[in-house]
């Protein structure tokens, strides 16, 4: 198999990457616009641009990290929180473009501080610990965010009574360009040194300490990232509903996000992506289906763990560009076998 | 009524709801001590207890000691069958996958509860019932006085068994080094087993006493109930029985404490604030040991 | 090799899932329907959207809701339909989650077609939705969405005026409670507790407070709690210390129930008020601990002729369950709906076109629909304007008390 | 018991007159009152290649613990190219030149062999998380240099063609070589092996041995190993210190461990018992 590869230089495959994701939006778009595509796809579509970003974000410290925290829907809710409460406030005096863009720099902001903040003391823990000092920690943002009012004084969050009247911003385009900045930057942080250092303290803490990486400031950095993002799909989840209420982002919204990563296959990106999108088409195909989704999530859960701990694409990444290398290798091989038999 | 007695009445209320959480914290503890485990699932086995009660005793109209007997029966085998299906075939696994198996198996209970006996929250007959008691102006309830004497005697046969019985040995063992103990001739399965055992029997206690308290059965109670009762394993520190004792005791103080002041919304808050401050300043808890890894 | 394998494999699972699921799990619809998304159906039939949620938490609501809204229709159909033509419901379940409503009404204008919406049935739920529906000015009416945000936009100052309900909104029930507990029982002192995140308890408690003040009754403790508590005690020790006349605790009956028991235990002795999240309450506590207790509610069972009259078709309909208020409320606003419907028939509009829907909207603003709870008319905030049901717990019984 | 006399500070010739890579001075660790080493007094000069040997359970993983800051000393000092390292980290203590291998072998076992070294270059590769994200020039230039250094320390153990593989489906041997490279890769003035040999077989250990001295002369760096195996100790080792119940009992030059009457004690126990 190596040896039929053939090795693409970098620029093409950039080329060619760039080529299959335009290709991708352009037929969707194509296809909404002829109508064949309805608004409720679309929603749809935008729901699993949503989920994609979580479950990627999510793997970056589940998967490439190695530790479990089970309060990814914390850090959305405080990205959706900042960005709907921003929204509001610009409305009508900010051109919408550039509120949008704000809006989403500003919910990866809150959100990242908020993961340092939670970062610093709950990495100093490991495993069982971290699970749940993190999902404490989800839990008291959520409380928080129900309460604050009352505390302050003034409406700020609306507690129980919901956020109302975000404007209606996201866009199928726009959450698929989210997607793919998403996707790119995690991917080119983990081939770097600073992906490096990320993996190698999931594979052993100790050792990584010892060929001199900081692994509290690499581990806080994955936490800070990962909720940074988290906080993306939050900005674009207000920006997709219009209306924000606490219980949107308990616990079952963690686990939810956690099933994506677990099946999808920690470790692998697009092990996230296409679980994330299936995961979130599922229900909406298979309505009838929707009693038994939470069990079947749950059993999945355990499933995967016992029988197929890798999940369903384990560690692997794809490589479109080393796909099309392969395939071109494998063409070329059989004209050369050819060729050889031939003579 | 006055400060001291309403102090006093408030702390009788901390003590009724510590002392489930004390028996459920034992249950995390003694498993975590184990195989290290957080088993997720033991706040779920709290409800499926509950509904035990409900069964036999709403349902199938049977007196209160066939339900009391059905719940910490169906309980324990409930623990022990978990063990063997979910935990047992990845004990050699990560422990990442171990957690979420863990995660999984609770979801699973809860949600299969949900399909087949519904969302909403089933009410029980009371259990046990006499006259409230009074003490000067301090208000005793029935239900308390037997729900804190029933823990602290099933407390006190645990300790015996631990201490002093032969697979007590063996758990002690088992803990403290599980391959050693294998060496020694000791059946590590059926060790762990019974470790699942004891630990779901107190659920089912558990699940009885609070029943007691709060005749009512849900799908998702033993969630908050599990975690709780884990922070007051922790905050005793884990592993060790009489941590789990005095911690469970400590968060239904707190709690009660805390909600008495006004501030009962921010009380789960509180309580997670407590776990944080507790690993961060002394993970080993109140009575724990250190566990280094060995580099 | 093999992954990508498994990769495409799962890809086109999915697309394939994705592409058929629309045929495959087409909604329940009564008479057979048309195949043709969007388009209004050709004299034979008027398609409705019915949302609610009818699993999950707090799938009870959505189950009663939904029963009741298909009995009446059912009815019509049965009787000859509107204007000879069948009404056509398209079901759809929201779990009470905001972001299914939106993608279930989503697919009901879409891919469906409806022309008028009988939901949702949560507050959370129904607004998410009001916000899709208001732009394409959909007729919608809620049976029990009780949050003021649901036909009202206070940032803006504006009336949704697509959106109508025939549930009470939850400071009209804070409030009658709040007289009542002067008027009727004299009371001097009061006292709260209420569920903290659950804007229906906040919005009943917040007025209840602010006309008791206003009456001259000292509320003397304000307690909250959490979702998920069961253990009310250190609170309720709170509020025997202050042995208030009445306590007011607006929350759904299964913590109410259990607010009663535990209040009993430790010592409080004043009258229990609720809303009308109490019905069912009897059975989550004793009958002694409640007894005296007051609650309001739209419904009262056996009250008058139309009220039984409607049990016994519920029960025929239903394996000889008994309906609730939501039950009755739900069939109150297909009562409404369809109204308003035959007045846009009447005028000869098509089904599904904007003319029509405005016309559905026009009629159901003026209307005069006799519902089997009351007579409907809406207030400027397309509120309903009614009386409240007073209900009294006597020996473990819900009774109707008076009209407020 | 009394306290024993450790002979003057063993220094090879040419190391003379330069700062010592370690100096220890009374170094020593408790473990919840049980003391596991006591009194370590050591210096190791610039280009030395020691041994660390003792029996079982002496201490001598601790000895190494301590020396790359896993654990915090409870008393004493140490002293690295003549500074202070007190309350330096792990990582720190490698920043400042301390690289080690572990007895039970700790590779990152899912990754490739090229990324394990890679990761030991970590400190070495420079450019910025900007840079790294958006692929600027000197992103490309730095990994490129860094996976040319990387195959040419592999190429020390003739690893080059192994770089694409999983480092946990590799061979034993190579798992322990890799590990060695791995370190290297931090760029030490102090290398730490903790049994090197472990598992080899006599025609590997040699080899092993005739690559220690190579990577000595090759990166002028002082090396300190803890092994079971005599024969690698007294054919390499230019100097010796042997521990027993976390005390130093005996350091010098081979021939002087081996007739020292505390260390034969030590290993055979008293004579006459």
């Amino acid at each position: 198999m190596k040896k039929n590869t053939v090795h693409i230089p970098m620029p093409i495959r950039y080329l060619i990457n760039a080529a299959a994701i335009a290709a991708i939006y352009l037929i969707i778009s194509a296809l909404s616009s002829a109508g064949v595509i309805t608004n409720y796809y679309t929603k749809i579509l935008i729901l699993i641009c949503i989920n994609i970003i979580l479950a990627v974000s999510l793997n970056l410290v589940t998967g490439y990290l190695g530790q479990l925290p089970l309060g990814h829907a914390g850090f959305m809710a405080v990205g959706a929180y900042a960005s709907g409460i921003f929204m509001r406030a610009v409305s009508g005096s900010m051109p919408t473009g550039l509120a949008v863009f704000l809006s989403l720099i500003l919910a990866a902001i809150v959100a990242g501080i908020f993961g340092f903040i939670i970062g610093i003391p709950a990495l100093r823990l490991k495993g069982d610990y971290l699970a749940i000092i993190t999902l404490g920690f989800g839990e008291i943002i959520r409380v928080v965010l129900l309460n604050i009012d009352s505390v302050l004084g003034f409406n700020f969050t609306y507690g129980a009574a919901s956020l109302k009247n975000i404007p209606k911003t996201t866009t199928f385009t726009l959450a698929f360009i989210c997607v793919v900045v998403v996707c790119f930057l995690i991917h080119t942080m983990m081939k770097s040194r600073y992906g490096r250092a990320i993996l190698s303290i999931r594979e052993n803490e100790i050792a990584s300490e010892s060929c001199g990486i900081r692994t509290t400031y690499f581990k806080t950095m994955a936490f800070v990232v990962s909720a940074a993002f988290a906080g993306v799909a939050g900005s674009l989840y207000a920006g997709y509903l219009g209306i924000l209420n606490p219980a949107n982002f308990g616990f079952m919204k963690s686990i939810e996000i956690l099933v994506m990563v677990v099946l999808g296959g920690m470790g692998s990106m697009i092990g996230s992506v296409v679980s994330a999108a299936v995961l979130s088409a599922l229900p909406e195909v298979l309505r009838a289906f929707a009693d038994y989704r939470m069990v079947a999530y749950s059993l999945l859960l355990i499933l995967v763990m016992i029988f197929k701990p890798s999940g369903l694409m384990g560690t692997y990444d794809f490589s479109f560009t080393n796909l099309i290398g392969r395939l071109i290798g494998r063409i070329s091989g059989k004209r050369t076998a050819r060729k050889e038999s031939a003579e | 009524m006055s400060v001291l007695s309403m102090i006093v009445s408030q702390l009788i209320n901390g003590l009724q709801s510590g002392s489930v959480y004390a028996l459920i914290a034992l249950g995390y503890s003694m498993v975590y001590g184990i195989i290290m485990l957080l088993n997720f699932a033991h706040g779920d086995i709290i409800m499926v207890g509950a509904y035990i009660v409900w069964v036999t005793m709403s349902v199938l109209g049977l007196p209160p000691a066939v339900g009391i007997i059905a719940a910490v029966a169906g309980c324990t085998l409930l623990g022990v069958i978990i063990e063997k299906v979910a935990y047992t075939p990845l004990r050699k696994s990560p422990r990442l996958s171990l957690l979420i198996t863990a995660i999984g198996v609770s979801f699973f209970l809860q949600n299969i509860a949900q399909l087949i006996i519904g969302a909403g929250s089933k009410t029980m007959p009371a259990i046990v019932s006499g006259p409230n008691l009074y003490i000067g102006s301090v208000n005793l309830s029935f239900v308390a006085i037997v729900t804190i004497v029933v823990s602290l005697i099933s407390m006190a046969i645990l300790t015996i068994l631990v201490q002093k019985t032969k697979m007590g040995k063996a758990m002690r063992a088992v803990s403290e080094d599980m391959g050693t103990a294998q060496l020694m001739g000791i059946s590590v399965n059926k060790t762990i087993s019974f470790t699942f055992a004891i630990g779901s029997a107190l659920a089912g206690i558990g699940a009885v006493l609070y029943s007691c308290a709060y005749p009512q059965a849900s799908p998702t109670m033993g969630s908050m109930l599990g975690l709780k009762a884990f922070v007051a394993a922790v905050l005793g520190g884990i592993g060790s029985i009489p941590g789990a004792m005095i911690g469970g005791f400590a968060i239904g103080i707190l709690e009660a404490f805390v909600s008495a002041v006004g501030l009962s919304v921010w009380k789960d808050g509180v309580v997670f604030a407590i776990l944080i401050l507790v690993l961060l300043i002394k993970p080993t808890g109140i009575m724990g040991r250190e566990i280094k890894e060995k580099v | 090799m093999k992954r990508i394998l498994a990769l495409v494999l799962v890809l086109v699972l999915a697309l394939a899932l994705f592409g058929c699921g629309g045929k495959a799990n087409e909604p329940s619809k009564t008479p057979g329907g048309t195949d043709q998304p969007g388009k209004p159906a050709e004299g034979g039939s008027i398609k409705i959207g019915l949302l609610g949620c009818i699993t999950g938490e707090y799938a009870q609501y959505g189950i009663a809701v939904h029963n009741g809204a298909k009995l009446y229709i059912n009815k019509v159909n049965a009787e000859g339909g509107v204007n000879g033509k069948q009404i056509e419901i398209v079901e759809y379940d929201d779990k009470g989650d905001g972001t299914e409503a939106v993608n279930a009404f989503t697919r009901m204008v879409d891919n469906d077609g409806i022309t008028a919406l009988i939901g949702s049935v949560l507050s959370g739920a129904t607004i998410a939705v009001v916000s899709e529906a208001y732009p394409i000015g959909m007729p919608m009416i809620s049976a029990s969405a009780t949050a003021a945000g649901v036909t009202y936009n206070e940032d803006t100052d504006t009336v949704f005026s697509n959106v109508f309900r025939v549930c009470f909104i939850d400071p009209f029930q804070g409030e009658k409670m709040a007289h009542f507990a002067a008027e009727v029982l004299g009371a001097k002192t009061a006292a709260v507790i209420y569920e903290t995140g659950n804007d229906y308890a906040v919005g009943l408690k917040d007025a209840f407070v602010k006309a008791a003040q206003e009456i001259g009754i000292s509320v003397v403790a304000d307690e909250g709690y959490s979702k998920g508590d069961k253990d009310f005690r250190s609170q309720l020790t709170n509020i025997a210390a202050k042995n208030p006349d009445v306590i007011f605790s607006p929350n759904y009956y299964e913590d109410d129930g259990m607010i009663v028991t535990q209040a009993r235990q430790v010592g409080v002795t004043g009258t229990f008020l609720g809303g009308d999240g109490w019905a069912k309450v009897t059975e989550y506590a004793s009958a002694a601990d409640l007894e005296g207790s007051y609650y309001c509610s739209a419904y009262a069972p056996g009250s008058t002729d139309a009220v039984k009259q409607f049990e016994a078709d519920y029960a025929a309909a239903y394996n000889g369950e008994t309906p609730n208020m939501f039950a009755a409320l739900g069939y109150d606003a297909a009562v409404v709906l369809v109204d308003a419907l035959k007045a846009a028939e009447a005028k000869g509009l098509t089904a599904g076109t904007d003319e029509y829907k405005a016309a559905v909207i026009e009629a159901m603003k003026n209307t005069s629909a006799v519902g089997v709870t009351s007579q409907y008319s809406f207030d400027e905030f397309n509120n309903p304007i009614k009386d409240a049901v007073i209900i009294k717990i006597t020996d473990g019984k819900e009774v109707f008390d008076r009209m407020f | 018991m009394a306290k024993r006399d450790v002979r003057e500070p063993f220094i090879p010739e040419r190391d003379k007159g330069l700062t010592p890579t370690i100096e220890c001075i009374g170094l020593g660790i408790d473990f919840g009152g049980l003391t596991a080493v006591d009194d370590f007094n050591f210096t190791l000069g610039r280009t030395e290649i020691a041994g660390l040997i003792g029996p079982n359970g002496a201490g001598k993983t601790t000895v190494f613990n301590l020396l790359t800051k896993v654990y915090q000393p409870s008393r004493g000092r140490m002293l690295l190219l003549g500074k202070d390292t007190k309350g330096m980290t792990t990582a720190e203590a490698n920043c400042a030149g301390i690289a080690r291998t572990f007895q039970n072998i700790r590779l990152f076992k899912d990754l490739t062999v090229l990324e394990n070294v890679l990761i030991g270059l970590h400190n070495e590769i420079r450019y910025t998380m900007f840079e790294a994200v958006f692929r600027l020039p000197r992103y490309w230039r730095a990994e490129k240099a860094a996976r040319e250094r990387a195959l040419e320390l592999l190429s020390i153990f003739n690893m080059q063609d192994m770089a694409d593989d999983i480092a946990g489906s590799l061979p034993y041997g190579a798992q322990r070589r890799l590990e060695i490279v791995r370190a290297l890769a931090t760029n030490p003035t102090l290398l730490l092996l903790d049994e090197p040999a472990a598992g080899m077989n006599p025609a590997e250990t040699a080899e092993l041995m005739e690559t220690i001295r190579r990577i000595r002369d090759m990166f002028k760096i002082s090396i300190l190993l803890i092994e079971h195996d005599m024969n690698l100790v007294m054919g390499i080792c230019e100097g010796i210190a042997v521990l027993n119940y976390g005390r130093l009992i005996a350091k010098g030059t081979p021939e002087e461990i081996k007739s020292d009457p505390n260390v034969i004690e030590a290993y055979l126990g008293k004579k006459g018992c």
